[in-house]
């Protein structure tokens, strides 16, 4: 049973990695980015392509994806998102939602409706033992790096003075001004630093999630499920969250297959009654 | 002996580790024009949070006439007759002034959850608020929406508004902030002639709408109840005019 | 309150537009083909409406006297969309013939518009067995899940497979097949151990797979849709089940043509059981494929477009049996008991049940000369629907 | 003297004159508007100058009903919700199952599939009385993904992913049958889309819906005048399930065909994008919004039938940009200048 509770944690932490940018982009900019998928997807194409047309070890496509996705969330940040950051919540959701359609169609234009497959290097594919219990080396792979990023986001956020400036930025924007924040350099650039994650996490995904032109949408659930039980103030709440629920899902559909995917449903609105504010919000009664 | 209308037992409220109201045990009697005065951020507008359950307390009891509402709703504290005014105008910006009294009205009179007649078919509610209004000086604006009004029409309006819910005890928080001089006794003099049986709790800064207008003061400081007693005793004390002051708060 | 009286004006002008479209009705039969040429299921809609469009370049546009119009439009895989433009190709375009239906629910969406305006409606792509008895009015080109489920577990018992553990996604389709290997594998002696069903929207098949590791059976019978397939067949041989001696044996939807390039080496050896492969060898199979890949810059033809091709044939010899009258219960009538030679072999329509009775072929993926091929071994002559057949 | 003094003495008789002027204004509030008359003529019109077009016309009758419904609970009570589709598949579903095992009569139907609906929406309404905008938009898009995934799994009664059919609806009230051409399907909804509106319309003038706005317009001042908040937005949000319900029942009645697609996402995401075009808090957004929406979407489809969710989506991201109150307020300057120089002249 511990393949299952390893695929589970591996499937926790690419959940985490994919939903983390979004906290950043929720949580820190309160700002509800449906669209977060897209630029996973993005992320996750880049990938397909370095390695399907022009031949691109699968290590170099890592940090590409992340590069271009950020680079995608950067231009969108300044161009569109920006305007939008005091909107309320509806008009967030409207506009990410349309964005999504928007990349939905546009992969579909460019890249084809079927799904995309990319070949592993030989050194991740395939299974090996580790004390016995059957491991699949990619899924190692996945929880080795997604590890090392959590581990670095977390340090980014509460030791740097980047991180300490972006929690000022979005605690209360017009004090982070009058400290010479310039709030919206910070914004852009989380802005950008969280969509470059979606896209690290879109390429490592494509192995187990597939990838299709209806990625966003598909996945947009997952994401907001991480979010919203892991809370949007810590980082640790998500990362938490995420393991919950990859291992919830592998488990539920491994042992009562056929409520599988009521189990992430009834979690998410259970914890939405108990914690509105999230699992592991700070604070606040 | 006037009984006790609205009373707190030991009420305190914590915002994280700031203590904003410091174990306030206040007695306001029926009747009474009771004003609780204090410096900037002594915590007046919190403890009328407390008082209207806008704000939950940390600790200690409310009692309205004798029933514990610490936990009660809102707007079950203003079926109970307590209703408030706001320091900063909190009215419905699309609204018109008519529509607005005329809800508050409504709901007073229990009618507020009947989805089938058209509020228009409730003569009774719209001539009262039309009279309320008019008693205002707002007949002229009372088709306007709210959101465009002067801000002394406003500020009009929302004490029309706590006078709508005919309350038994009402609490003013600054009722003359921000309305200019010349309509400045126009609202004292509308509070005045209120029917002695409504208790007023008046929060203010303007001494003078104070000692002309109350019979019994409280002085907050940092959270605290720092004194109480009539005007002639209050208007007396050295130590008030200090703390104003600020020399040994 | 959004620019209330420019809406006013702008939902006046659109309602008048509407009425701008002319309806024109000649000597000309028209075939409307309603496929899901966008949204996920974009790549059924692609093949059988090139199918469809290969049969008329190579048999021309004109039979017993009569011009076939065929007109083709997206319902994107939405149910009430396939059905509202099925009733407005009916109604306002006058066609006479209706065809395509990329999924189930699209088809039986469109049942009663079949019986109720007594069009024909072909079915050249979906898959479950009770559509047929919806209306007197369907009949269909494509194939049953039961009727290439069941040849799969007669192999897998001839050939010394003694337990398997069923896989299949958790919806119509699925369940028939799941159904039909397993009363038939039980029937010729073998024992399905576990039956395991996935769900639609499944990102992963991790746990699925560790179940069917667990079980330690001699083969697993797959049903997946063809998209999703590509995925399973990764995560098949990644897991090391191939390696753990487990045999994947599955419905030809899983190694479907379109993509079994794409899936790479872990697809060899895949034994599974379908009515069409693109290596199939017949002249007829040889001309067609050619036909079809000059047309669409070398996409090689799947099982979806050889129901396309096959659905206008039956339309052209119910034509000429009926020498050119489309009336709906003529056409029908027609169609019975057709037989014609067909890429995937001979084919003919069952005068009671109106589905298609055909070979089905046991193939395994192999490389040939640098593409991968569902190479065919064995085949099961003329097989009718067994649904139906037992129902009667 | 201050202008309190000067203000009475004008107006001599407060009470006599200021009263009916302030019925007359109430009333003037909730008088019938011009663009509402006009739609409802171009609906009937529709009828007879468009006869190849009833099965379009249907559609937007259908999805108007159920912009509606929506517009209730977002532009009334300020409750945004993701999963309103939830109702609208129930509904669709409870017809359909009626039609199949009990009765065909579709008016029955149609009853019964609006109040098991409401029921629906009353249990899961205590759901929404929590937590943020993002926790509501949470919880609802939960529900609708619970309940699309529960009409999947319980493929014995609803048909599963082959969706339910295999009903025929009798004739409405026994006289008119449901024709191929759709005339009477058209009618039918055009007839429950009518009533439902103006019972909402009803509502939105009542005191109830005066309250809801209020709610909506500031929270806490509608608590200091009394107003039970939790209680009305349930009332509401149960209204709305109850006619969200119903145009589900419409489309299973009309089509007797119901898909598992009628809990689908996009059904959520696209009434919202009719309120947003529609404009939110005067009901007829929601017509205005389906009639736009249904037609844009049907031309794009035809002309881009490849890649019309593209221009959908840039729709949706270039309105939210633009701004939808700044559009509003523009709209309102116009009417309001034209009414007050007509009072002025009285």
């Amino acid at each position: 049973m511990l393949t299952i509770l390893f695929d589970g944690v591996a499937y926790g932490m690419l959940l985490f990695i994919l939903a983390c940018g979004l906290t950043v982009t929720l949580g820190l900019m309160n700002f509800i980015n449906l669209a977060h998928g897209a630029f996973a997807m993005a992320g996750g194409y880049v990938t397909v392509i370095m390695m399907n047309r022009y031949g691109i070890s699968f290590y170099w496509c890592l940090p590409a994806a992340f590069l271009v996705s950020a680079l995608i969330g950067l231009v969108l940040e300044r161009t569109l998102y920006q305007w939008l950051y005091q909107a309320p919540h509806l008009d967030q959701v409207l506009f990410s939602i349309g964005i999504v359609f928007m990349a939905i169609a546009a992969t579909d234009y460019f890249m084809g409706g079927q799904q995309q497959l990319i070949n592993l290097p030989p050194e991740l594919s395939g299974r090996m033992d580790v004390f016995g219990v059957g491991v699949g080396r990619y899924r190692l792979f996945t929880i080795v790096v997604c590890a090392l990023l959590a581990v670095a986001l977390q340090f980014i956020l509460s030791k740097t003075r980047f991180g300490s400036r972006l929690r000022a930025a979005v605690d209360d924007r017009r004090v982070a001004m009058g400290l010479g924040i310039n709030v919206p350099l910070v914004f852009a650039l989380t802005f950008a630093f969280g969509s470059g994650l979606a896209g690290l996490g879109g390429a490592m995904g494509a192995e187990i999630l597939g990838l299709d032109p209806n990625f966003p949408l598909k996945f947009m659930i997952y994401f907001l499920i991480v979010v919203s039980v892991g809370g949007t103030s810590t980082v640790s709440g998500p990362f938490l969250a995420a393991l919950l629920l990859g291992i919830a899902d592998v488990a539920g559909k491994y042992y009562v297959p056929a409520i599988g995917p009521f189990v992430i449903y009834a979690l998410m609105i259970v914890m939405l009654i108990v914690r509105p504010n999230g699992l592991f919000a700070r604070g606040g009664r | 002996m006037s009984d006790i209308v609205l009373e707190t037992r030991n009420l305190k409220r914590y915002f994280g580790a700031f203590l904003a109201t410091n174990d306030v045990s206040l007695k306001v009697e029926r009747g009474a024009r009771h004003a609780l005065i204090g410096p900037n951020g002594a915590g007046k507008t919190t403890l009328i949070n407390l008082l209207t359950g806008v704000l939950p307390p940390s600790e200690g009891q409310v009692f309205l006439e004798g029933e514990d509402i610490t936990s009660m709703a809102s707007f079950r504290r203003v079926k109970r007759g307590l209703t408030r005014t706001f320091q900063i105008n909190q009215l419905f910006s699309e609204f018109t002034p008519l529509e607005t009294v005329a809800l508050a009205i409504a709901e007073r009179e229990g009618v507020g959850h009947n989805l089938w007649r058209s509020i228009a078919g409730y003569g009774k509610v719209v001539d009262e608020a039309a009279t309320l209004l008019a008693r205002f000086g707002l007949a002229s604006v009372m088709a306007e929406r709210t959101v465009i009004l002067p801000y002394g029409k406003q500020r009009l309006l929302e004490i029309a508004l706590a006078f709508a819910s005919k309350p038994r005890v009402l609490l003013l928080d600054e009722p003359a902030a921000g309305v200019p001089e010349d309509e400045r006794h126009e609202v004292l003099s509308i509070v005045s002639d209120l029917p002695a049986d409504v208790t007023v709790l008046l929060i203010e800064h303007d001494m003078d709408l104070v000692f002309s207008f109350a019979n019994r003061i409280s002085v907050l400081v940092a959270g605290a109840l720092f004194t109480e007693g009539t005007v002639a005793e209050i208007s007396a004390d050295p130590r008030v005019k200090a703390v104003y002051l600020g020399e040994n708060a | 309150m959004l620019k209330r009286r420019t809406l006013v004006a702008a939902a006046g002008a659109a309602l008048g537009c509407l009425a701008a479209f002319p309806v024109a009705a000649q000597e000309v039969v028209k075939v409307g083909l309603i496929l899901p040429m966008t949204g996920p299921f974009a790549s059924t809609g692609r093949q059988v409406s090139a199918g469809a469009k290969t049969f008329i370049q190579t048999h021309g546009d004109t039979v017993a006297g009569k011009k076939i119009e065929l007109i083709i439009r997206d319902d994107a895989g939405v149910a009430d969309q396939t059905r509202r433009i099925a009733q407005e190709l009916v109604v306002n375009d006058g066609a006479k013939v209706l065809a395509g239906f990329g999924l189930t629910p699209l088809a039986m969406s469109v049942a009663p518009v079949a019986t109720q305006a007594k069009v024909p409606a072909i079915v050249m792509a979906a898959g479950t067995a009770s559509i047929t008895k919806a209306s007197p009015f369907i009949t269909r080109t494509s194939g049953t899940l039961p009727q290439y489920s069941l040849p799969v577990g007669t192999w897998a018992a001839q050939n010394g497979i003694k337990n398997v553990v069923t896989l299949v996604s958790d919806y119509g389709p699925g369940i028939d097949a799941e159904k039909w290997f397993t009363k038939e594998f039980k029937a010729k002696g073998g024992e399905v151990t576990e039956a395991v069903r996935v769900p639609l929207q499944n990102p992963d098949f991790a746990p699925f797979l560790q179940r069917v590791r667990d079980a330690k059976p001699d083969a697993v019978f797959v049903f997946l849709p063809s998209g999703v397939g590509s995925l399973f067949m990764k995560q098949f041989s990644e897991r090391g089940l191939a390696d753990a001696g487990i045999k994947l044996i599955a419905t030809g939807d899983v190694t479907d043509d379109d993509i079994l390039n794409s899936m790479g080496k872990p697809s060899i050896g895949t034994i599974t059981g379908h009515f069409y492969a693109t290596a199939h060898d017949s002249p007829e199979n040889k001309a067609y494929v050619e036909a079809f890949k000059k047309a669409n810059d070398n996409m090689r033809p799947n099982f979806m477009s050889v129901g396309g091709y096959d659905g206008m044939a039956l339309i052209y010899a119910a034509l000429e049996k009926t020498k050119g009258d489309a009336s709906g219960p003529a056409f029908m009538e027609a169609v019975k008991g057709l037989s014609w030679t067909s890429p995937r072999g001979p084919v003919s329509i069952d005068p009671e049940t109106r589905d298609i009775i055909q070979n089905i072929y046991m193939r395994e993926v192999k490389e040939v000369n640098g593409e991968l091929q569902n190479v065919e071994f064995q085949t099961f002559e003329a097989l009718k629907d067994p649904e139906k057949a037992e129902a009667k | 003297m201050s202008a309190v003094q000067q203000e009475t003495t004008v107006t001599a008789n407060p009470t006599a004159d200021a009263e009916s002027r302030a019925t007359r204004l109430m009333k003037r509030r909730s008088r019938v508007r011009f663009y509402e008359i006009v739609i409802w003529l171009a609906a009937i019109a529709a009828y007879f100058v468009l006869p190849s077009k009833m099965l379009i016309l249907t559609e937007i009758a259908i999805l108007a009903l159920f912009a509606v419904s929506l517009d209730l609970v977002l532009g009334f009570a300020g409750i945004v919700s993701l999963g309103h589709t939830a109702f609208f598949g129930f509904g669709a579903y409870i017809a359909g199952l009626l039609a199949l095992h009990f009765i065909a009569e579709p008016v029955i139907g149609l009853i019964v599939a609006g109040i098991l609906s409401g029921v629906l929406g009353l249990l899961t309404s205590f759901l929404i009385l929590r937590g943020s905008d993002l926790t509501r938009l949470m919880t609802t898009l939960g529900i609708g993904l619970m309940m699309a995934e529960l009409a999947n799994q319980m493929a014995w009664l609803t048909g599963g992913a082959d969706g339910l059919s295999g009903f025929s609806l009798n004739p409405v009230l026994g006289l008119f049958e449901f024709d191929l051409f759709g005339k009477t399907g058209y009618l039918y909804c055009l007839a429950v889309l009518f009533i439902g509106t103006m019972i909402m319309r009803r509502i939105a003038f009542s005191p109830f819906g005066l309250s809801l706005k209020a709610i909506k317009g500031n929270p806490m001042r509608a608590a200091m005048i009394a107003v039970p908040a939790r209680k009305r937005i349930v009332t509401a949000y149960t209204i709305a399930a109850v006619f969200a319900g119903m145009a589900g029942a419409l489309l299973a009645q009309t089509t007797s065909f119901v898909s598992p697609d009628v809990l689908a996402f996009h059904r959520s995401a696209d009434v919202l994008l009719v309120l947003v075009i529609g404009g939110t808090g005067y009901l007829y957004g929601g017509i205005f919004g389906a009639v736009l929406f249904t037609l844009v979407k049907d031309w794009l489809s035809v002309v881009t039938p490849q890649y019309w969710m593209f221009y959908i989506g840039l729709i949706l991201v270039v309105l939210v940009l633009i701004g939808r109150d700044r559009l509003a307020r523009w709209i309102e300057y116009l009417p309001e200048r034209f009414s007050k120089s007509k009072e002025e002249g009285r």
